[in-house]
């Protein structure tokens, strides 16, 4: 059994690879994506210790934060529709009205 | 043969996350994003999180990527970023930072000797009844809690997505 | 016979008078308002001359009588009772302030009887009066302080009592009445510390109490006292170098010129000097230098009067010059003289104002250069300057004689050089009164449209001249020599007087004399005959005239160093300091705070990548954080 | 709870939420006026009854709970001292409340009602006896006197009342670091126990640190030099009400606060640092009075004789023997009257010509001699004169200066001399020389009316009272200062 | 096994509120009626829902602590404290939103619905005992705000500020939720009172290098919330963009349900690790408090200038917090109920300014105020004193006791910065005064569209103002924990 600290590693890795996509890309969509990426290298963390720990929590945790993931779909590409309603572009580089 | 399959299975998620970043087309972004869940999902069987790693298949790659798959379709499908210039900057310095977090979280993960009951699993397993006891027992007040959450997305993806009536302000009170 | 305890009666006079003129003035006539003042006044004189026998009458208890009136300030350790002190010095004093003061009351009556805001004058000469008399009568420096700030507030009001004048020998009449103020305060400034520095040494600042502790504590720094009391008198009594607001003080009118720029206030100084021998006996080395201050004053302002062509400013000058008598007669410890000086030189200086002032009421015109020949049109006004004249001048038997004379035998006895410089001057003085005597009123007329309308003075101006040329006449009587009525009364204040041998003082006696003739000679034929030795004399002291001229630089050295210096300070301050250096760094520091804003809320640009930036960092360094901390 | 304190302090406030209440133009005016004169009538009732337990103690004290679990109580108490500043308060109020009356057109029932509030916010700071509610009562004349100043002020008043506040808030920022850390040290905010207790528990850096956020607080309020620039922008652009109230009354929280607080409460640190204190007052003294020589404004004339003024008392406190200090709170009240009926003349003027500079004026003594008159003895309370009472005060903290360090006295007393020289320079340029401008000609400039008698001459008539008897206030000053003094 | 649902009861009350408002908007809907109409009517329905609530709040306080459900759920002093500011607050808005809210968004009943369930959430942050509810609330409820941000569909701001807040927010949750795993990976339980046992008690266990990667990483999530700086950038643009009966909700709602469950996790149950990272975030609240302020300096827009204000509020709180005593906690609720009122009653003048169809007001829009609309005028100038601490109001006393517990715990240059911070803050609010009194010239006001219920809503927010002032010994006492 390969040790489950690389689990975590490896989550942490995606993890970041996550929160560097969204720093850097400018799609609110892929930046969207990226954070549901980071999202799910929790989940691999959380299942991760919950093998560890032998105990069940985790694994209810990583449920209940697809449950909050998919909520969070929905509102968000809702959002991002309605939004192109006033500027027709999801770079969020053209989306600065409110500003200073 | 373990470390063997986690090391293939977690390089094509850390690929597919990879694949994410740096593609320039949102559609290819999402299919790497669908590949990234899968190859999670398939983690989650070895750490015996049998019912997750079902959910996952479902939920994520099921549901949430189709979603993102169409409204990317929708409205999204312009090539990827105009490549900016302003910020540079940023790009390098979050690289740096984002690096700087890596080393802290893996020094930290890696240095920490789990003092659980060792390396044991679970007993019985991330099985359903497992998962389903737990929830509909210890859980019940998280779970309850889920149903208002998925109502209040509902709601908003009704007030978001519906077509606009323009108000009519009228001035009774 | 009235005892001291009617002393309250001496103000309440005065004040009275003041204080209906000022709230009923508007309801009777000018003269009726003129009459309440001087009979105020005079009514208070009758007070004190009632008294003097009581007082003067036993003089073997000699701290005079106290008269408690109220507790006044009373902090701690620091007492200070309203109370005041009538002893022969006080009362001596009263008496001339009342006496004089009421002849000058009546004189004005006659004088500014055309002037609109007649009545704004009795009563400011009646605040006058009543200042003074607090001055003469206060039994501790601080009420006496009260009268020495209160004659000052009079003196500008009366200095600019025509305040909307201007001319060009006096400025802005207003601005010479600041100025006497001013002045005055800086003097002031002397008193105050010399108060402060005798409390904290004794602990007491009523007149005997302070003497008899001074006396017994060992070291008391007397000197000083004496020093800042000589600052204090400088400039009260217009001594060298604060001297430089009495000639301009006769811009007020000439009542007040002769009332309170001659006879009285500025003598303030001399009483003070008397009221504290006791110090200036303890500390002689002070009393030289007030002797050495006086005499040179007396000779400078002597010189000055030399070269005036405005009567009242040669006037001015030679007040300056008599107060340095004064001065040097209480410095060289001639307490007695200095005062008996005082009084004689009120009244023949009174005389020699109001005489002036007659010629200005029938002239309207001053300088010399435009009179002359008045002696036809104005005889009693001419002779009763005259008569001033010899006396300041010296001539025996007149009251300016004796009192000059045994100021300067004491001088004589003390140094040598005093007695010397002091006759000098004498001659200057008799020079420079008899120039004015017969520029003014002999020869014959300069200046027809003047001549024109020139007439005799009416009673109410002529009355005074008449009385007042009296007692200059008999003045000396007070203080005959080998008699010294005067000296004996104010022994037991004073302190008794060593007189010198017999012969010497006769024969400087005949000295003084003939100086005296000699200089009036010397005028006569200088400005009356014009003879020609008399240009080579001029000749001789044409630098020192040149001097004079330029009123030996002292105002000059004030306007362009201390008060010019001042202005340019206070602008600097005002303007330079206050407006473009503290005000500005507090309104730098309101615009550093708005920079900050500005170039803060560039930072958000409103663009998500930013922001999450932002977050970013912040998520990054709590880690770090942690991660090294633990 | 109705003790008489408590009325005096909160029947302002009463009037002022009564007249909220009424709409009434008339009601308000007339309201107002009673009020401050019953305050004033009420406040009298202090002398009337007035048996300190121990000469110098609390003649009267009140307190209960405001907030316990702060240790905030409402606890004030009235001695020698406070005694007569909030006599001062409540006797000059009617004063600027009749002023307004006769000459405020514009809204004024508010502007009463922030008189009314300011008074009560003043009395609050003289006899608060808790460390917090004379904080509270402190932060709270802000508001008033910026709604007067920015309200009724002229054409740059929004400027000086921002600078007011903002001026003052900073000011008193660190002062509240400073009260919390004292509570902190002894555990209550009663001013009385934190004297006894104080100074012997806290370290001498607590204490200099301490005594210079106080100091720093009540510096800016007084104003001590150099934290004086809010003061004549605020006074030239207030109404006139407005300066009458922040020169006579505003200022003196500033000393009070040094002596009541300051000193008593970290006696080391003001032993140690008094020097430097004491060098500021004399710079303010000479500063002040050459700045004042050189002003066109006659309102910024008078606010820097506020300067030196206030730098004699600041000076008198420093200097520890009962002559200064007594002189000093005796000059407060003095300071309050003199130059509260100067900026009561220049109203007057300023109402009658709409113009304060000195270069519109000159000759007023032949057209409006009464005018000049008032001003004359004014002026010369202020400048020190003796018999008037600004002499007293000046007098006794120069002799008790004298004692402690000569030279001081020897500096200040300059400032006697430039006192004379600014105020007769105000005079000449108004009252003397001749009449330049047709609009002072007499008959077209009235002259002062009964009404404005009415409110001149008591504050003269005080002039003199004080400047004859000052006993009747001394013998109440001085046992409370010798009260006092020892805790310094 | 123990279901209690009597300490839940509050949240229920509430949630069940919202589908019943929905339903009823449902049924109305049908026969059609006015927006305004409707409005009010259901404005009043949530004000009924939130009595109930309130009502079942105290008497849940009454039965004293409880843990419920599993320990998935805790009721205590704290609970109700958070519940009362939250239920405090929705009134409010309610009260002044009937006739705002047609002008905005055609669906005022999903607008009431989101609202009751936003408050829920906020209500259950403080009631959560372990990780995973704790998750769920902070995600319930900023969620609805992200939705009712975004309301306001045709004005372009509206819906970028809910863009904006979304993306961010779901950033930040990511990094909190991360935190929460490696929490639990340290500890081995997602819940508190079994973590404080694990942390202090006879098997301590050794897992620090998790716990404090899992603890940074929590705050994160929470600052994001609490808008501390550096997590603070959305704020300002979210606040303008937002219809104003949000903003005024979520300005003062978040605070207090995150502040609630700050004290609950770090506070109460882990106080190790704060004050493990005490001497690092007392460098966030200065910066937080002294950024919000500088940047409000310059800022035209009320809102805006709103917005920083509260991040500096938000930096007073965390500062108050240092000292991690009950002292503390105390002041903190007692701040954050004075400032419910102020802050709302703030933004109450704006929507009673505000013209239809724009989310925002310029400080010049108040010129002449004072002289035009004298009543909204004199209650501004009441909140602004407030807010700039000036006594004896309710700002005042919250300030000090946080203030008080900052230097008692010993931080005295934190408290020198927090009052140096308050003094500069008095000079925007103070400009605000400035405006509606001395400038009566330039354009005319805008007729001021109170209702009834706005009036009400800030003549209460008004009187409690000053009550707090008054008394502020009763709510200290009311909202102790």
């Amino acid at each position: 059994m390969m040790d489950s600290n690389f689990y975590l590693v490896l989550s942490g890795l995606i993890f970041t690879i996550g929160a560097f996509g969204v720093l850097v890309r400018r799609n609110a969509l892929i930046i969207f994506m990226c954070v549901e990426m980071m999202l799910n290298s929790v989940n691999l963390s959380l299942v991760a210790f919950s093998y560890l720990w032998g105990n069940v929590d985790g694994q209810i945790f990583v449920f209940i934060i697809m449950a909050v993931a998919a909520a969070e779909v929905a509102i968000g590409l809702a959002i991002l529709i309605a939004n192109t309603r006033h500027n027709q572009s999801v770079n969020v580089d053209e989306i600065n009205l409110l500003r200073w | 043969m373990n470390s063997l399959f986690f090391i293939v299975v977690g390089a094509v998620a850390l690929a597919a996350a990879l694949g994410v970043l740096l593609s320039r087309q949102p559609v290819h972004s999402a299919l790497f994003l669908m590949a990234n869940f899968g190859s999670l999902a398939i983690l989650y069987v070895t750490l015996d999180a049998q019912f997750l790693a079902a959910a996952q298949v479902i939920i994520y790659a099921g549901g949430i990527v189709i979603l993102i798959l169409f409204v990317i379709m929708l409205i999204g499908h312009e090539a990827g970023d105009t490549p900016d210039s302003r910020r540079g900057w940023i790009k390098i310095v979050s690289a740096l930072l984002a690096l700087l977090l890596l080393a802290g979280l893996s020094s930290q993960l890696m240095s920490s000797q789990m003092t659980g009951p060792a390396d044991r699993g679970l007993p019985s397993g991330g099985t359903p009844t497992q998962i389903g006891e737990a929830l509909f027992t210890r859980f019940l007040l998280p779970f309850e809690f889920v149903a208002i959450l998925l109502l209040v997305a509902l709601i908003g993806a009704l007030i978001m997505g519906r077509k606009l009536v323009t108000v009519e302000a009228d001035q009774e009170d | 016979m009235i005892g001291y305890s009617a002393a309250w009666l001496l103000l309440a006079l005065p004040l009275a008078g003041l204080l209906l003129n000022t709230f009923a003035g508007r309801l009777y006539s000018n003269s009726f308002a003129g009459a309440v003042a001087s009979a105020a006044v005079g009514a208070s004189f009758l007070v004190a001359a009632f008294m003097a026998p009581s007082v003067y009458g036993h003089l073997d208890h000699n701290n005079g009588s106290v008269l408690h009136l109220w507790d006044w300030i009373n902090i701690g350790e620091l007492q200070v009772p309203l109370s005041l002190l009538i002893d022969p010095l006080s009362l001596t004093m009263v008496l001339v302030v009342t006496g004089v003061g009421f002849l000058i009351h009546i004189y004005a009556m006659g004088y500014m009887a055309e002037d609109s805001r007649f009545t704004r004058f009795f009563i400011y000469l009646n605040f006058f009066i009543l200042a003074m008399l607090l001055l003469v009568l206060g039994d501790s420096f601080v009420t006496l302080f009260i009268g020495w700030e209160g004659v000052g507030l009079a003196s500008f009001l009366l200095i600019g009592f025509w305040f909307d004048r201007e001319d060009e020998l006096y400025g802005s009449y207003a601005d010479c009445g600041k100025k006497a103020f001013v002045v005055n305060r800086i003097g002031d400034v002397g008193l105050i510390l010399a108060m402060g520095l005798i409390w904290t040494t004794v602990g007491t600042l009523s007149f005997e109490g302070a003497f008899q502790a001074l006396e017994t504590t060992a070291g008391a720094p007397v000197v000083l006292i004496c020093l800042l009391l000589l600052l204090a008198v400088a400039g009260k009594s217009a001594q060298f170098p604060l001297y430089v607001w009495l000639p301009d003080a006769m811009a007020g009118p000439t009542p007040v010129s002769a009332l309170i720029h001659a006879a009285t206030m500025v003598t303030a100084g001399i009483y003070l000097m008397a009221r504290t021998n006791v110090l200036w006996e303890m500390a002689p080395a002070a009393g030289t230098i007030a002797a050495w201050v006086g005499v040179g004053t007396a000779f400078v302002a002597a010189t000055m009067a030399m070269v005036q062509t405005d009567l009242k400013k040669v006037l001015a000058y030679s007040t300056i010059s008599q107060l340095g008598y004064m001065v040097l007669g209480a410095g060289v410890g001639a307490f007695a003289l200095a005062i008996f000086h005082l009084v004689t030189h009120a009244f023949f200086k009174a005389l020699l104002f109001l005489s002036a002032g007659s010629v200005q009421h029938a002239t309207h015109e001053l300088d010399m250069r435009k009179l002359g020949g008045l002696r036809l049109k104005m005889p009693h006004t001419s002779r009763s300057f005259l008569i001033g004249s010899l006396a300041l001048a010296g001539v025996p038997p007149l009251a300016g004689f004796f009192s000059k004379d045994s100021i300067l035998l004491y001088a004589f006895q003390h140094n040598i050089l005093l007695y010397a410089l002091g006759l000098i001057t004498a001659l200057t003085t008799a020079i420079y009164i008899f120039r004015a005597y017969y520029l003014t009123f002999m020869g014959r007329p300069r200046d027809p449209e003047v001549d024109a309308h020139v007439h005799e003075s009416g009673s109410l101006i002529l009355w005074p001249l008449w009385i007042l040329s009296a007692l200059t006449i008999l003045g000396g009587v007070l203080n005959l020599p080998f008699v010294l009525t005067l000296e004996h009364a104010l022994a037991p204040v004073v302190g008794e007087l060593h007189p010198p041998g017999v012969q010497q003082e006769i024969l400087l006696m005949v000295v003084s004399a003939v100086i005296a003739i000699g200089g009036a000679r010397l005028a006569w034929s200088a400005y009356q005959r014009r003879t020609a030795w008399v240009d080579t004399i001029r000749a001789t002291f044409k630098p020192l005239g040149k001097l004079a001229q330029q009123r030996w630089y002292v105002d000059e050295l004030y306007d362009r160093q201390v008060l010019r210096g001042t202005h340019w300070l206070s602008h600097w301050l005002a303007f330079a300091i206050d407006q473009q250096v503290i005000d500005r760094i507090v309104n730098w520091s309101a615009e550093t705070a708005m920079a900050w804003s500005r170039s803060l809320r560039r930072l958000n640009d409103g663009l998500v990548p930013t922001y999450a930036f932002s977050v970013f960092i912040g998520a990054t360094v709590l880690m770090a954080y942690f991660w090294l901390a633990t | 709870m109705f003790d008489l304190l408590t009325i005096i302090t909160f029947l302002p406030l009463l009037g002022a939420i009564v007249l909220f209440v009424v709409r009434s133009e008339m009601f308000r005016k007339v309201g107002a006026l009673v009020v401050s004169l019953v305050a004033f009538v009420v406040s009298l009732f202090l002398l009337v009854d007035w048996h300190p337990a121990v000469p110098g103690g609390f003649a009267h004290e009140v307190q209960f709970n405001w907030f316990p679990e702060i240790g905030l109580s409402f606890h004030l108490g009235v001695d020698g001292i406070s005694l007569w500043l909030v006599l001062l308060t409540t006797f000059i109020m009617p004063v600027a409340v009749a002023f307004s009356n006769h000459y405020v057109t514009d809204r004024i029932g508010q502007h009463l009602i922030l008189l009314l509030l300011m008074e009560t916010a003043l009395i609050g700071v003289f006899l608060a006896l808790d460390l917090l509610l004379f904080f509270i009562f402190f932060e709270f004349t802000l508001i008033p006197m910026y709604f007067l100043i920015g309200q009724w002020g002229s054409e740059n008043r929004e400027y000086a009342a921002l600078k007011f506040v903002m001026y003052t808030l900073l000011g008193s920022a660190l002062m509240l670091v400073a009260v919390v850390s004292v509570y902190a040290q002894v555990g209550t905010f009663n001013i009385v126990e934190i004297v006894q207790v104080l100074p012997a528990t806290a370290g001498k850096g607590f204490q200099t640190l301490g005594f210079l956020a106080f100091v720093l607080a009540f510096a800016v309020k007084i104003p001590l030099f150099p934290f004086h620039t809010w003061l004549p922008d605020a006074h030239v652009q207030a109404p006139t009400a407005g300066s009458i109230v922040l020169a006579s009354l505003l200022l003196k929280m500033g000393t009070y606060g040094i002596f009541r607080l300051a000193i008593p409460f970290f006696p080391l640190a003001a032993a140690e640092l008094l020097v430097y204190v004491i060098l500021l007052a004399l710079a303010g003294i000479i500063y002040g009075g050459l700045v004042a020589l050189k002003q066109e404004d006659v309102k910024s004339l008078v606010a820097y004789s506020s300067v030196a003024h206030m730098g004699f008392i600041v000076l008198g406190l420093f200097v520890f023997n009962t002559q200064a200090v007594s002189g000093a709170i005796l000059q407060m009240v003095n300071h309050g009257l003199s130059t509260g009926a100067l900026f009561l003349m220049v109203g007057f003027l300023y109402e009658r010509r709409h113009t304060r500079n000195f270069a519109d004026f000159g000759g007023l003594w032949k057209s409006i001699p009464i005018y000049c008159a008032f001003f004359l003895i004014i002026a010369m309370s202020s400048a020190g004169l003796p018999g008037l009472n600004g002499f007293i005060g000046e007098f006794s903290i120069l002799i008790g200066t004298y004692a402690f360090n000569p030279w001081y006295a020897l500096v200040a007393s300059i400032g006697v001399v430039l006192a004379g020289w600014y105020l007769l320079t105000a005079f000449r340029k108004l009252a003397q020389g001749e009449i330049v401008h047709q609009e002072n000609q007499a008959g077209v400039l009235p002259d002062l009316g009964s009404q404005d008698l009415v409110m001149l001459v008591p504050l003269v008539a005080m002039c003199f009272l004080i400047g004859l008897f000052p006993n009747l206030l001394l013998d109440k000053i001085v046992p409370a200062v010798e009260m006092w003094l020892p805790l310094s | 096994m123990n279901l209690t649902y009597s300490a839940v009861l509050p949240e229920i009350a509430v949630f069940g509120g919202a589908v019943l408002v929905l339903l009823v908007d449902l049924f109305r809907r049908a026969t059609t009626v006015s927006e305004a109409r409707n409005s009010t009517v259901l404005s009043y329905l949530s004000l009924a829902v939130v009595a109930v609530a309130a009502i079942l709040t105290f008497s849940s306080r009454e039965e004293g602590q409880q843990v419920l459900f599993q320990t998935s759920a805790i009721a205590d002093n704290l609970t109700f404290a958070i519940r009362l500011v939250v239920l405090v607050t929705t009134a409010l808005v309610l009260l002044i939103g009937s006739r705002y809210v047609p002008s905005f968004t055609p669906q005022t009943g999903e607008y009431y619905t989101l609202l009751l369930i936003c408050a829920g959430g906020m209500m259950a942050m403080a009631m959560a005992a372990d990780l995973m509810m704790l998750f769920l609330a902070l995600e319930t409820f900023s969620l609805s705000l992200i939705l009712l941000a975004g309301m306001f569909r045709e004005n372009p701001h509206s819906t970028e500020a809910s863009m904006k807040y979304f993306l961010l927010s779901a950033f930040a949750s990511a990094f909190f939720v991360y935190g929460g795993a490696l929490v639990y990976g340290a500890t081995g339980t997602i819940n508190f009172t079994e973590m404080a046992s694990l942390l202090t008690g006879p098997d301590k266990f050794q897992n620090l290098e998790l716990l404090y990667i899992g603890v940074p990483l929590l705050l994160v999530g929470f600052g994001f919330k609490l808008s501390v700086v550096p997590f603070h950038m959305w704020t300002p643009d979210v606040y303008q963009g937002a219809p104003t009966t949000v903003t005024a909700f979520m300005s003062v709602g978040t605070k207090t349900a995150v502040f609630g469950a700050l004290i609950r996790l770090f506070i109460l149950a882990i106080p190790e690790t704060w004050n493990e990272s005490a001497s690092f975030l007392m460098m966030l609240a200065v910066l937080t408090m002294t950024v919000g302020n500088l940047t409000a300096l310059s800022q035209t827009s009320l809102k805006r200038m709103l917005g920083y204000s509260s991040i500096a509020h938000a930096g007073y709180l965390l500062a108050g917090l240092m000292p991690g005593t009950a002292e503390a906690v105390n002041a903190a609720l007692f701040y954050l109920f004075a400032y419910a009122f102020m802050n709302v009653g703030a933004f109450i003048i704006i929507i009673a300014i505000e013209q239809a169809a724009e989310t925002d007001i310029e400080r010049s829009q108040l010129r002449g105020a004072g002289k035009k609309i004298p009543l909204l005028a004199g209650f501004m100038t009441l909140f602004l004193f407030s807010l700039s601490g000036i006594p004896p109001l309710a700002g005042f006393f919250g300030k000090f006791l946080l203030f008080r517990s900052i230097i008692e715990g010993g931080f005295v240059w934190l408290a020198v910065a927090m009052v140096l911070n308050s003094a500069i803050s008095a000079y925007y609010y103070v400009r605000v005064i400035v405006t509606m009194y001395f400038r009566s010239d330039a354009t005319p006001l805008p007729a001021a569209q109170g209702t009834r219920g706005l009036y009400l809503g800030m003549t209460a927010a008004g009187l409690m103002v000053l009550a707090i002032g008054v008394f502020p010994s009763f709510w200290l006492q009311l909202l102790a924990i």
